[in-house]
């Protein structure tokens, strides 16, 4: 499939200066116990500042591994990232996780040993050059903003429903204010409902605070209703498979599922992916805990 | 969602007031039981010991038979010594324990070392260390106290071992992310996270400790409830061993409660995760 | 239908139990170990003036022990008092936690005098025992046996309480009558927790018996080490020291065999 | 089993329930209202599937059904028969595996007819042939702690059909599995279903696995549960993957949507 960059309409804020990714050739081979696995076999993608891409595909199709390059948790073993022109993770770059690229992760990773304010002003307070009032301040301000969350400032995260848990997760991730934003299937365990008040709630944060998103899924559906841009991955190597540009206009309702453009979208997409779930089963690949 | 399907298992819990009127029954016969046994049954083992009442006579009266009882100052001297030691051991085990404990934990590296010396001495029942203590140190006391540090330190260390080693790896991620430097990732990931097994392992430590403590002060000491247990044996003053034991479990228990305490107020999340999530 | 060709993953391989990987840096502070014993010994640090040294510990136990009957001897005392009390309170306790368990009424009644003696340390019974019972050997046992006694009653009476419901429904629904119940699925259902206090209750039993045998017997492991303290020789101090760390890392060993066969579904 | 095509009339499992209610009273809380003027019917040998949030009581009507839990006020009654425990024609497939760890997957799918006096030989017979259809027959002696999550599944399915129960309970019991293992487990219950035609009441929080197995989709509201819409799914059987990318499925689920959103809209 050619790598058609396509260009949302602009009904949303501008586009940020800085977030512009440029994955090059990566590839990603381990080894456990001396057989080769290749998770990611010569994987490249340009996103440009601003835009939001979904990363679609089964188990073992190496998104997870792309994550961990991207965000600095594991370096590739070929090929090169860039941010804004600068090389970010490569073999030789020792990897360097960082508030320029925050992610929030699936299982969730809030410290539940920190109010719900404690863990938004974490970054801010960590990083340094902000004093602690400041840091409460902005805080309470964002907290405020995406749905009176700062009523719950004191709360402790088990005290939170998981909807809330993510939307505090997701704003203590933004109030660092990173280039890129890199999300692991984080409404994965959530019923139908409570995923689609938690799309709403992010659609909401992109639009007012543009930035550069990379959302992992395993939810084709999540994905073509968020997404700009959609990549399909191939199962184990990971490879790029298909990428469909996502022109509905923004900001994006529920009623647009059952739009033709949608549907067209749908009908090419849906195959690809259970193809590969399919072929991904037969050699038995498992979630790679 | 709680159900309440009549289950072999888990018969309805009682009302309150039934359940204490069951417990104090419990009581009531067990003392009737202690007593007929004294007093009435046919085995000269039972007929030797003292009876409830004569005990809490003893226990309780200003001018005791046998000179120990809550108005007299031994008594208080004894659990003094006992006290002390149990909390200067157990104060040692945490001050080793949990430092080491967080640092097998979270490196590699000070497990690869200290893993198997640690697996080496712990087969070996503290109590056999009281002969080697005593000639080791210079007196008694610091000889009692080290074998009473012992137990409670392998319990600490290993529990904050474990705890250390449950942490999900993403927490460690999300404070790389957000910025924290290695020194910060030890005190806002590491320490609170491995909390609430750390004060598990405390708990087990304090009862370690009081376990190990009356040996020791059986075996060697001049002073503390354990010798006075052993010494009232000797004398052949038998209510006082009765009052040494209730007292020592009282003692027990109660700093073992003072641990959970200190717990609960430390870990105010942890509890919010119990109480809310249920 | 169609068969499922599912692709059958093979079940996972069993981790050997307890592989010790004793690699370099493990072996290097075990030896350090050692040597700061001996060097403690050379250069007589404070306290180490008239200990042995790891090699003349080596020597004295093989002239003197290893071919002496009555050193045997005091393992197989030391181990007979271990297993005897050992056993009586998983024959009393288990019971008892399942009583516990399974009659509210009973619980409610029995339950709170049972944790009023819990904290009582063991030792602590050691006069009144041997006051009580005709013989010392008798009145050791009967300390082994407070050792085990609590802790394998509680945590029975723990498993039974967190038994999943859906297990006991399941089985309702199927049709199986209560005695079927205890014996198919609150049993096997509560072994994982008689396993946790059998490890725990050996643990403490060994410590139990050192000590009684120290303050009241005349034989046994125990006995051994104390004797080479009052004849102020600490070479048998150490051997008897070494003696009982082993005979409780046998003792544990022989439990996890046992706790295997209980569990065969653990592995 | 060979393929009948049972007709609704003679296959047992008709369920219905009237005015049911049920409220959790804890020491210390305040009360919970789980359920409250419930009143439904599923057709026997349809796949009637329950849709809610959480917390909106589904999983106590499926306790309910199965026996577990008892309603404070209104009957349920299966093909006419009030329920007054658990029983055999009513079997439940819980969100977490309820195999018994410490049986191997042959004794967990005898169990049930042993209990009940069966003989040990066509307890066996019928226990072979049913795992031998599910792709488990070289897993009989295993222990399910040796097996994956979509292999519990089956044999938890095998081990309640070797009872020939008049309806099959399942709640949300794809939930904890991977996603492609539940979406195979899902096309797998769907084969299953559209061969026996087994009376069945499918408890879920995904509106995509709604759709893909239901005849019906019951929508409730929030807790007290309600029943706010019943959804006739007349996607054509037998349910392939593709259905998911027609038009038909999309209306349905906007309808399904619309109900479910009802007066939730502004909702956090």
């Amino acid at each position: 499939m050619t790598n058609t960059a396509s260009h949302p309409p602009e009904d949303l804020g501008p586009r940020p200066q800085t977030g512009g990714l440029g994955i090059a050739n990566v590839s990603k081979v381990y080894d456990p116990e001396g057989r080769a696995v290749v998770a990611l076999d010569d994987f490249s993608l340009d996103v440009e500042a601003g835009d939001f891409v979904a990363i679609v595909g089964p188990s073992g199709c190496g998104k997870s591994t792309l994550l961990n390059i991207l965000a600095g948790f594991d370096t590739p073993t070929s090929g090169e990232v860039l941010l804004d022109g600068v090389p970010l993770a490569g073999p030789d770059l020792a990897p360097r996780p960082g508030p320029d690229r925050v992610v929030v992760f699936q299982q969730g990773a809030l410290f539940p040993w920190m109010t719900v304010l404690g863990n938004v002003t974490y970054g801010l307070l960590k990083q340094g050059g902000v004093s602690r009032r400041e840091a409460e301040a902005r805080a309470i301000t964002l907290l405020a903003e995406s749905g009176k969350l700062d009523r719950i400032a004191d709360a402790y995260p088990a005290q939170l429903s998981s909807g809330m848990q993510r939307r505090v997760e997701i704003i203590r991730a933004l109030i660092n204010d990173p280039r890129v934003l890199l999300l692991d299937e984080p409404f994965r365990a959530m019923d139908t409902v409570n995923k689609s008040t938690m799309h709403r709630h992010l659609l909401e944060l992109y639009s007012r605070n543009r930035k550069t998103i990379v959302f992992i899924t395993h939810d084709l559906e999540e994905a073509l209703f968020l997404a700009d841009r959609v990549i399909v991955m191939t199962t184990r190597p990971g490879t790029l498979k298909m990428d469909i540009a996502v022109n509905l206009p923004r900001p994006r309702k529920r009623e647009m599922m059952a739009s033709d453009a949608y549907l067209a979208l749908r009908e090419k997409a849906v195959f690809a992916v259970s193809e590969e779930a399919k072929r991904a089963f037969e050699r038995g690949e498992r979630e790679m805990a | 969602m709680p159900t309440d399907a009549a289950i072999p298992v888990r018969t309805t819990s009682l009302l309150p007031n039934r359940r204490t009127w069951l417990a104090a029954l419990g009581f009531a016969g067990f003392i009737l039981a202690w007593y007929a046994a004294v007093h009435w049954s046919p085995f000269a083992a039972f007929n030797r010991l003292p009876d409830p009442f004569e005990v809490v006579v003893e226990w309780t009266s200003s001018d005791p038979y046998y000179g120990i009882s809550i108005f007299t100052a031994d008594y208080y001297t004894h659990i003094f010594y006992s006290t002390y030691r149990a909390l200067a051991a157990f104060g040692l085990a945490v001050l080793l324990g949990v430092p080491l404990g967080i640092f097998m934990g979270w490196k590699q590296g000070v497990r690869a070392y200290t893993g198997s010396l640690l697996s080496l001495l712990r087969p070996v029942p503290p109590l056999a260390w009281v002969p080697i203590a005593i000639l080791v140190f210079p007196g008694v006391e610091p000889a009692v106290i080290f074998v009473t540090f012992l137990v409670a330190f392998f319990a600490t260390t290993m529990n904050t071992l474990v705890g250390v080693r449950a942490i999900p790896q993403d927490y460690y991620r999300a404070a790389a992310c957000l910025g924290a430097s290695n020194r910060d990732v030890l005190f806002d990931v590491v320490i609170p996270g491995a909390m609430p097994s750390i004060f598990t392992g405390l708990q087990i430590a304090m009862g370690a400790a009081w376990f190990s403590l009356v040996a020791g002060e059986m075996i060697a000491a001049q002073y503390g409830l354990g010798f006075l247990i052993w010494e009232s044996y000797s004398l052949i003053q038998y209510p006082t061993i009765v009052i040494g034991m209730a007292t020592l479990g009282l003692v027990g228990y109660l700093s073992s409660a003072a641990v959970r305490l200190v717990g609960r107020r430390l870990m105010a999340w942890h509890e919010q995760r119990l109480g809310m999530a249920g | 239908m169609k068969d499922a060709t599912v692709a059958t993953t093979s079940p996972a391989l069993p981790r050997p139990r307890r592989a010790r990987r004793l690699d370099w840096r493990g072996t290097s502070s075990v030896v350090g170990f050692f040597l700061a014993w001996q060097l403690a010994v050379n250069f007589s640090l404070p306290g180490f003036t008239d200990i042995p040294t790891p090699w003349e510990v080596l020597v004295t136990f093989v002239r003197d022990f290893l071919f002496s009957a009555n050193y045997w001897s005091s393992w197989l005392v030391s181990f007979q008092r271990v297993f005897l009390g050992f056993f009586l309170a998983q024959i009393i306790g288990i019971p008892l936690g399942l009583f516990f368990g399974t009659h509210a009424t009973f619980r409610a009644l029995v339950l709170p005098v049972f944790e009023m003696m819990r904290p009582i340390p063991p030792l602590a019974w050691v006069p009144l025992s041997i006051l009580f019972w005709p013989t010392t050997e008798a009145s050791i046992v009967f300390i082994t046996f407070i050792g085990a006694f609590f802790i394998i009653t509680i945590n029975v009476f723990e498993g039974v309480r967190s038994i999943r419901p859906e297990h006991v429904w399941l089985a309702r629904s199927l049709g199986a009558g209560t005695l079927r119940i205890f014996r198919r699925i609150m049993i096997p259902a509560v072994v994982p927790s008689i396993a946790v206090g059998m490890t725990l209750g050996i643990a403490v039993t060994w410590n139990v018996v050192i000590a009684a045998e120290m303050i009241a017997s005349d034989s046994g492991l125990g006995r051994l080490t104390w004797e080479g303290y009052v004849s102020s020789t600490p070479t048998i101090v150490i051997v008897g020291m070494i003696s009982i760390g082993l005979a409780g890392y046998l003792s544990t060993m022989i439990v996890d065999w046992i706790e295997s066969r209980m569990m065969p579904w653990k592995q | 089993m060979e393929a009948v095509a049972a007709t609704v009339s003679e296959t047992p499992g008709a369920i219905s329930g009237h005015n049911l209610s049920k409220t959790y009273r804890q020491k210390g809380q305040e009360p919970q209202v789980a359920l409250a003027d419930l009143s439904f019917d599923f057709p026997a040998a349809t796949l009637n599937v329950v849709m809610g949030t959480s917390g909106c009581g589904k999983s106590t009507l499926a306790k309910m059904l199965a026996g577990y839990a008892k309603p404070d006020e209104g009957n349920l009654t299966c093909d006419g028969k009030r329920i007054t425990g658990p029983g055999p024609d009513r079997l439940m497939v819980f969100q977490e595996t309820t195999l018994w760890p410490w049986m191997t997957v042959q004794e967990n799918v005898v169990f049930g007819p042993l209990s009940r006096g069966g003989s040990r030989s066509e307890a066996d017979a019928a226990a072979a042939e049913l795992l031998r259809r599910f792709g488990l027959s070289d897993f009989r002696d295993h222990f399910p702690g040796q097996l994956s999550g979509g292999m519990m599944r089956r044999a938890e399915i095998a081990q309640a059909l070797i009872n020939s129960p008049s309806v099959m309970i399942l709640d949300e019991p794809f939930r904890g599995l991977d996603v492609m293992t539940r979406e195979l487990m899902q096309e797998y219950y769907v084969r299953l279903f559209e061969e026996t035609r087994l009376s069945t009441v499918f408890i879920t929080a995904e509106l995509e696995e709604a759709l893909f197995l239901a005849d019906r989709i019951y929508i409730m509201s929030d807790a007290p549960g309600r029943i706010v819409k019943i959804l006739d799914v007349d996607l054509p059987r037998p349910r392939e993957i593709s259905c998911l990318a027609t038009r038909r499925y999309a209306e349905l689920e906007q309808e399904a949507l619309d109900a479910l959103y009802a007066g939730r809209e502004d909702l956090d």
